[in-house]
């Protein structure tokens, strides 16, 4: 019986290496055959024309990535807070569901949401209606951000509820109100959790496609730009824009390996996240 | 284990089975799958799959024998011919309708109501690029002889992009010609400048009109239609100052209208003779061009062009 | 019957009237009556949710004195005490009826503020809870709280908290290392610092040995009889011999199973001197709970 | 402090100034309160986008089951907004989540019972979790990479098909099923970490056999709590789009069988044909020109997907509840 | 040096030597040591990891006899009794050290299958821990895994087992309904007969009356002495009435703070008669701790 399940166990290595089989053996062609000048010199990302600037990309992704971390932080935190020491058992159990269900919401349904809602109702309002009428990487972040609300919340959340309830008598106990015991001793003593919980978020972020690719405001080619109002490609959205148009098209031009070229670079960053999240995650484990 | 009888109904189950496979242009993409499926209607064991990637990389499968019908917004490029008789593919060339390319802009532009194509080089052909403002092309487009006044707004573009036919066409039909006499390098005679908003997205490139008051783009005759008044068509002429034209299904038909291209389907000669349904497939699809094409709001042929086409089917499916 | 006697040397044989049995750590006891009562507690019940964990619990707490409550596990000891000073509140559905006065005031009146209770009434937890600060800030904690922020206030605040929890001279060179480094003994004094840092009246303790090994015990003991001086303490114990070594009065409580719920709920069988309850207890329950005879 | 002297002054005085110092500042606590209305405040904000999210959603796409209802569920892809349908995409989204159930499922759970139950301590062992739990985090379009370089392009789709038929709805499926696959081993790991130590001592003491333990003991207790993670994976894989747009799900026409029967949504064929699912008949929609097929019917085609997959996921939520009430008693 | 007397009735007075004062559930202790040993444990260290929990545990456990393990918490009682159905091997890292024979079978040995161990050595844990199913399956738990199937087989060995265990009567007609609908004191007699079901040679029990009301905890007392005569019995317990009142051997264990690395470790102090250990312990420690001075 053991045997079996070791063989299952293992399987999630082989994934691994298959992942990364496959992000190399096709991105070498890029690689090797890429002119670099293209990659670092160029202002644009457009793969028909062989131009292949990363910087676009990367700075697009991070621009998605900072909008939604500015939506997801202040409210997945305050979500977690309330939840974890302020509902009483019956409300928690009505709110918490709220998350739940948001976290259920597929990230295609977000970005629809993001390019026929949040970009008229709230980029529009906020920003001047001009900006409100397609796709920008505001609407898009605004998007993202709601999507990873549900993961801040919960593994927060998950934190705060790990710090025993003796310290929290401790301090009731010293004649602290609620809110002294929250700031000065909940959120300390869990504080590396809600680090894990913000760059677990980040990752997760920064890997979002579907949002960006239908409300970002570009496909297939984007100029470099930094103004959030601006449509332009994340890494992730540049890649569901090579598959939609290219999917098919058998190693013409560059533009398939350019695809797991991207490939690469995105998983390198969320893999380098997810690690430093893992060590905080665990201290919280250690700690009680 | 289907049942035969179904919701189609239509002229004589003959149920083909197998399967095929049709790529090539977004533009053409709405025809074809219109046609694919009134005829599954008819097959319904029949596998049939539509893709619309772009007349290019349609042209890439098919001159690869994954394909056995490419759909293209103009005709096959002599790289590509090249590529099928490389890979020993023959095929049937048939033109099965019309599609004006639209220039738009913002409604809000009341300042621009005509473009020459003198204009559309100035404004975007290879030499106009770091144009931020309509007035930076003024004295490029008077240079070429255009009389028009530019605004002094910034110059919000966008269009298809390089793997659409629609590009492609833009460039044959507004730009090459003008970019030879200006006597431009090799590899600047079929692009536009590179710094623009494109998309292979034509909804994109609608929304992207939409958001700037100064915006300019082109795209698909159908799409600007379906766009309705959130966009404003702007009236072409060949050249500089000649007469204004607005797009509009005569003005295609009849040719009057400068930016209007053909729209073609690609038969694989062998996949038809080894695969009763492409055939069948073509066949149906000439039976009632016009409907195919009018319902997806698109120009049909002129009678004497539908001759052309069906006599050239039936040359190669006779034989 | 016969009887076990267990003695502090086996070797002794001479038998001694039962009352001096008991390490008398506190003299005077004739005008513990004269001292002003603190608690005034008359039918006390406390419930959770609909369940009455305790009942029928009359007692007076008396000022500058030792009070232990003792009783089989379960019958309501943490409850009254965590009454004493609110934190009951903190569980959703606890509640109590009948009489629980702090010099006179009902605790549980309309207009009475549970956190400056427990200003004023500290507690000190059965497992020791030191907070994952520095030693130093699990003391100033509290006077903090209350805007206490002169340094040279808080350094003096820290020193007498620890020397009065006995814990100054072991831990004085290294007061901003993590307060989790310290042992049981350590962690659980320095909580007792960290309750008395404030000034409260009264300290609370439940169960403040049961995590700690036998010398750090016997530390905490001393520690209660040098602080009763300053300050009124009621202690939670499982340990009779403790009981009977540090407090003045007794509490002793049990349990009754409810017949149809079978649940069980608490009651005070008897309160008195703590030789009393040693010495001649009036009730049986108490005598067989003394003698052993139950766990 | 107000009661050093508490022993010589008399009771009264005492009783007095006590009185008024209990009285406290329970009403001048602005700052707490401030704070704790903030923080509901951004859980109703939550409240808010989901209501904003749905009613969006139901306005625009509700017309379109108003007008044609079943005919929306039952028809095919079409070119004309108003004739279009979605049934292939319910039936590649259906065989989605058999592949989930049947490849995703049983491997997740026998990897959680090896690293709960038999995993010795050493480097392997928490290379593996490591490792698990580094897949969680890896973007899904770079599954679909997995996928297309893989399942597609060299294992043709596991159908032995070649060029563009090699996109078939089981390597679609299969991608899926990865995907999902760690979120099935560490929810379902964290149900066998919550079996009471004592259950399994209490087995082994009357001397099982470690089998015996995790089959009569550990498995049970812990059955709702994989039960609920299976459930939450389904949805997962239901919801994703991207790796089935790199895999290269149909764009345009699609004919598969005809109509919503169940004899045609359950025929094993799709596997080896190429496909679409509901997510990637949302993206190709919502990115028409055409509004009727923007908005109404990529809405219409979300609300059929979210009541599948907020359906799934409230069993699940519902589930878990239910059974963490029953344990905490 | 005073001391305390702790009588079965308060107001006795005459005093009785030690050694009869313990109420002796056993007669003929003589020939105790005539009785065959079920375990020979010769310095027995037990590890987790490289801590050494517990060292020196050198003492002979007889059979159809009751040996109590008593000593204060976190000296390795527990440790030491899950040496002796190797339990441990399921906690990561556990090891031991030294001889452990049993019927002169070295425990510990290569070819020694711990399945098997455990099928003659029952165990009955300190929290009581039914399994959620029906009263008659946790009884008939053990023997079907042995391969007993027989309906009829299976009802006798509940029926007996639970008789054993003196809770037949209380639940013969309800076998069907869920053990944890039954009270602490019942599910702990309930564990007792599942762990007796399979009838194994000796009963390892931990503390099993610590959750346990003093009924509860009478019952089980009694009912140890029952089947003592079918079954050789070790109990750990807290508390030292309890092994005074049952056992027929005493291990005091007791632990010594290792300098620099300031854990606890674990050792015998001294095994011996009950009475012997009761009356006069030859060792200090052990007189401190009966006379309940710590702990
Ligand atoms: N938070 C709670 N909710 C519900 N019932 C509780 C709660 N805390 C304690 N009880 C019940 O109240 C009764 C008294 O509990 P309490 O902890 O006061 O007993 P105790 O004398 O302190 O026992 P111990 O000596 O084990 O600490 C018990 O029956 C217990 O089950
Ligand atoms: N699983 C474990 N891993 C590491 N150390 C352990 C483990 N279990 C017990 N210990 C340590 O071994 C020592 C002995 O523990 P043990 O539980 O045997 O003591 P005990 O005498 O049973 O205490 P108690 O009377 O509280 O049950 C303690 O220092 C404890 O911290
Ligand atoms: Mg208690
Ligand atoms: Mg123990």
């Amino acid at each position: 019986m053991g045997g079996l399940f070791f063989v299952a166990a293992v399987t999630s290595l082989v994934i691994s290496a298959a992942i990364l089989w496959s992000l190399f053996s096709n991105g070498w062609e890029f690689l090797t055959e890429v002119n670099w000048g293209h990659v670092f010199g160029s202002d644009s990302w457009s793969p028909r024309f062989d131009e292949f600037s990363i910087a676009t990309l990367l700075v697009g992704s991070l621009i998605v990535t900072g909008i939604a971390m500015l939506v997801a932080t202040p409210l997945g935190l305050g979500a977690a807070i309330y939840l974890s020491e302020y509902a009483r058992p019956g409300v928690r159990t009505v709110l918490k569901p709220i998350l739940e269900v948001l976290a259920g919401i597929p990230s295609v349904v977000l970005g629809v949401f993001a390019l026929i809602w949040i970009a008229p109702e709230v980029v529009g309002r906020l920003f001047g209606e001009e900006h409100g009428r397609g796709g920008t990487m505001m609407a898009a972040g605004i998007g993202v951000g709601i999507l990873t609300i549900p993961l801040i919340a919960s593994v927060s959340e998950d934190a705060m509820r790990a710090v025993p309830s003796s310290l929290r008598q401790a301090s009731a106990g010293l004649g602290a109100r609620p809110i002294s015991t929250t700031l000065r001793v909940v959120l300390p003593a869990a504080i590396s959790g809600v680090v894990a919980a913000f760059i677990l978020a980040t990752s997760r972020a920064l890997g979002e496609t579907m949002v960006v690719f239908i409300a970002g405001g570009a496909a297939d080619q984007a100029q470099y730009t930094n103004n959030p109002l601006d449509g332009s490609l994340t890494m992730t959205a540049a890649m569901a824009s090579l598959a939609v148009g290219t999917d098919q098209v058998r190693g013409a031009s560059l533009a398939v390996p350019s695809l797991f070229f991207v490939g690469i670079v995105l998983f390198a960053f969320t893999f380098g996240l997810n690690l430093i999240a893992d060590r905080f995650v665990r201290r919280v484990r250690q700690a009680y | 284990g289907n049942s035969d009888d179904d919701g189609g109904g239509g002229d004589g189950a003959s149920n083909l089975t197998g399967s095929l496979n049709i790529s090539g242009s977004s533009t053409v993409e709405p025809i074809s799958s219109l046609v694919a499926e009134e005829f599954s209607a008819d097959n319904p064991d029949l596998k049939i799959a539509v893709d619309g990637p772009g007349t290019g990389d349609g042209f890439e499968l098919f001159c690869q024998g994954q394909t056995d019908i490419s759909d293209a917004s103009r005709q096959i490029e002599p790289e590509e011919a090249a590529a099928c008789k490389k890979a020993g593919i023959d095929y049937v060339e048939l033109a099965i309708g019309f599609d004006g390319i639209t220039v738009m802009t913002n409604p809000n532009n009341d300042d621009v109501e005509c473009l020459s194509f003198a204009d559309l080089y100035a404004l975007t052909g290879p030499e106009s690029e770091g144009f931020e403002n309509w007035s930076d092309a003024q004295s490029l487009a008077s240079e070429l002889g255009s009389a028009t006044e530019f605004p002094d707004e910034t110059l919000d573009l966008t269009g298809p992009g390089a793997e659409s036919g629609t590009y492609d066409s833009f460039i044959e039909l507004a730009l090459t010609d003008i970019a030879e006499a200006q006597g431009l390098p090799e590899n600047q005679l079929e692009t536009t400048r590179p710094d623009y908003q494109s998309s292979a997205d034509d909804n994109t490139i609608i929304t992207n009109i939409e958001a700037s008051d100064y915006s300019l783009g082109w795209v698909g005759y159908a799409y600007a239609e379906q766009a309705g008044d959130s966009v404003k068509e702007l009236e072409v002429s060949a050249e500089p100052n000649g007469e204004c034209i607005v797009p509009s299904d005569d003005t295609i038909a009849n040719g009057s209208y400068p930016l209007s291209r053909t729209l073609y389907i690609y038969v694989n000669k062998a996949k038809a003779q080894e695969n009763e349904a492409v055939s069948a497939y073509v066949d149906f699809y000439l039976s009632d061009l016009d409907t195919w094409v009018t319902e997806t709001n698109y120009v049909p042929l002129p009678d004497d062009q539908v001759e052309e086409t069906t006599s050239a089917w039936s040359s190669f499916n006779g034989s | 019957m016969t009887k076990v006697t267990i003695g502090r040397q086996s070797t002794a044989t001479e038998d001694v009237p039962l009352g001096q049995g008991i390490e008398v750590a506190h003299q005077g006891e004739a005008n513990a009556a004269s001292l002003p009562v603190v608690f005034t507690v008359k039918d006390l019940s406390a419930f959770y949710g609909d369940f009455r964990a305790v009942r029928d619990v009359t007692l007076d707490v008396r000022q500058h004195q030792i009070t232990a409550f003792i009783g089989p596990s379960g019958c309501g000891k943490t409850t009254v005490l965590r009454c004493f000073n609110r934190m009951n509140d903190l569980i959703p559905g606890a509640r109590t009826e009948g009489t629980l006065e702090y010099h006179g005031v009902p605790l549980y009146g309309a207009d009475v503020d549970p956190v400056e209770v427990r200003r004023r009434i500290g507690m000190v937890f059965q497992k020791p809870n030191p907070f994952p600060k520095s030693i130093y800030d699990n003391v100033t904690y509290g006077p903090k709280l209350f805007g206490t922020r002169k340094r040279a206030d808080l350094e003096e605040v820290v020193e007498t908290s620890l020397r009065k929890a006995a814990l100054w001279d072991e831990v004085k060179d290294r007061l901003k290392e993590s307060a989790m480094g310290l042992s049981g003994g350590q962690q659980q004094r320095l909580c007792i610092a960290r309750a008395i840092a404030t000034n409260p009246e009264v300290v609370l303790m439940d169960e403040p040995c049961s995590a700690l090994d036998p010398i750090a015990t016997a530390r905490i003991e001393d520690l209660m009889q040098e602080i009763k001086t300053e300050f009124t303490i009621v202690i939670v114990t499982h340990n009779m011999q403790q009981a009977a070594r540090v407090s003045d009065s007794t509490a002793f409580f049990s349990t009754e199973v409810n017949p149809e719920s079978d649940r069980r709920t608490g009651v005070l069988v008897e309160f008195d001197k703590t030789e009393t309850i040693f010495s001649n207890p009036s009730d049986e329950r108490t005598e067989n709970y003394i003698t052993g005879r139950f766990g | 402090m107000a009661f050093s002297t508490i022993g010589s002054s008399g009771e009264a005085a005492i009783h007095g100034s006590v009185a008024d110092a209990l009285r406290g500042r329970r009403r001048s606590d602005t700052r707490g309160w401030a704070f704790e209305i903030g923080l509901l405040a951004s859980l109703l904000i939550c409240l808010l986008i989901l209501g904003a999210l749905i009613l969006t959603v139901v306005t625009d796409g509700m017309p379109v089951y108003s007008d044609r209802g079943w005919e929306f569920l039952d028809g095919g892809l079409s070119s004309i907004a108003d004739r279009a349908g979605i049934s292939q995409g319910i039936v590649g989204s259906f065989w989605i989540a058999v592949c989930v159930v049947v490849v995703a499922i049983p491997i997740g759970v026998g990897s959680a019972i090896y690293l709960e139950e038999y995993a010795p301590r050493t480097k392997l062992t928490s290379f593996i979790e490591l490792n698990i739990r580094n897949l969680a985090g890896v973007p899904s379009v770079v599954y679909g990479l997995l996928g297309l370089a893989i399942f597609v392009n060299t294992f043709h789709g596991f159908s032995g098909a070649d060029g563009i038929e090699r996109s078939t709805l089981a390597a679609a499926g299969v991608t899926l099923a990865v995907l999902v696959l760690p979120i099935v081993i560490i929810t379902t790991a964290e149900a066998i970490r919550a079996v009471p130590q004592a259950l399994r001592e209490g087995a082994y003491g009357v001397g099982a056999t470690r089998w015996e333990v995790i089959r009569s003991q550990v498995l049970p207790y812990a059955a709702p709590g994989i039960f609920t993670g299976s459930l939450l994976s389904i949805a997962r894989a239901i919801g994703e789009a991207a790796p089935l747009i790199v895999i290269g799900a149909v764009t345009g026409f699609f004919s598969a069988g005809e109509g919503l029967n169940a004899q045609n949504v359950t025929d094993p064929s799709h596997l080896s044909e190429r496909f679409v699912a509901l997510p990637s008949i949302v993206t190709t929609w919502a990115k028409q020109p055409d509004e009727e097929f923007k908005v109404s019917n990529a809405a219409a085609t979300i609300i059929a997907m979210l009541v599948f997959v907020l359906l799934i996921n409230s069993i699940a939520i519902v589930l878990r509840n239910r059974f963490e009430k029953k344990r905490s008693s």
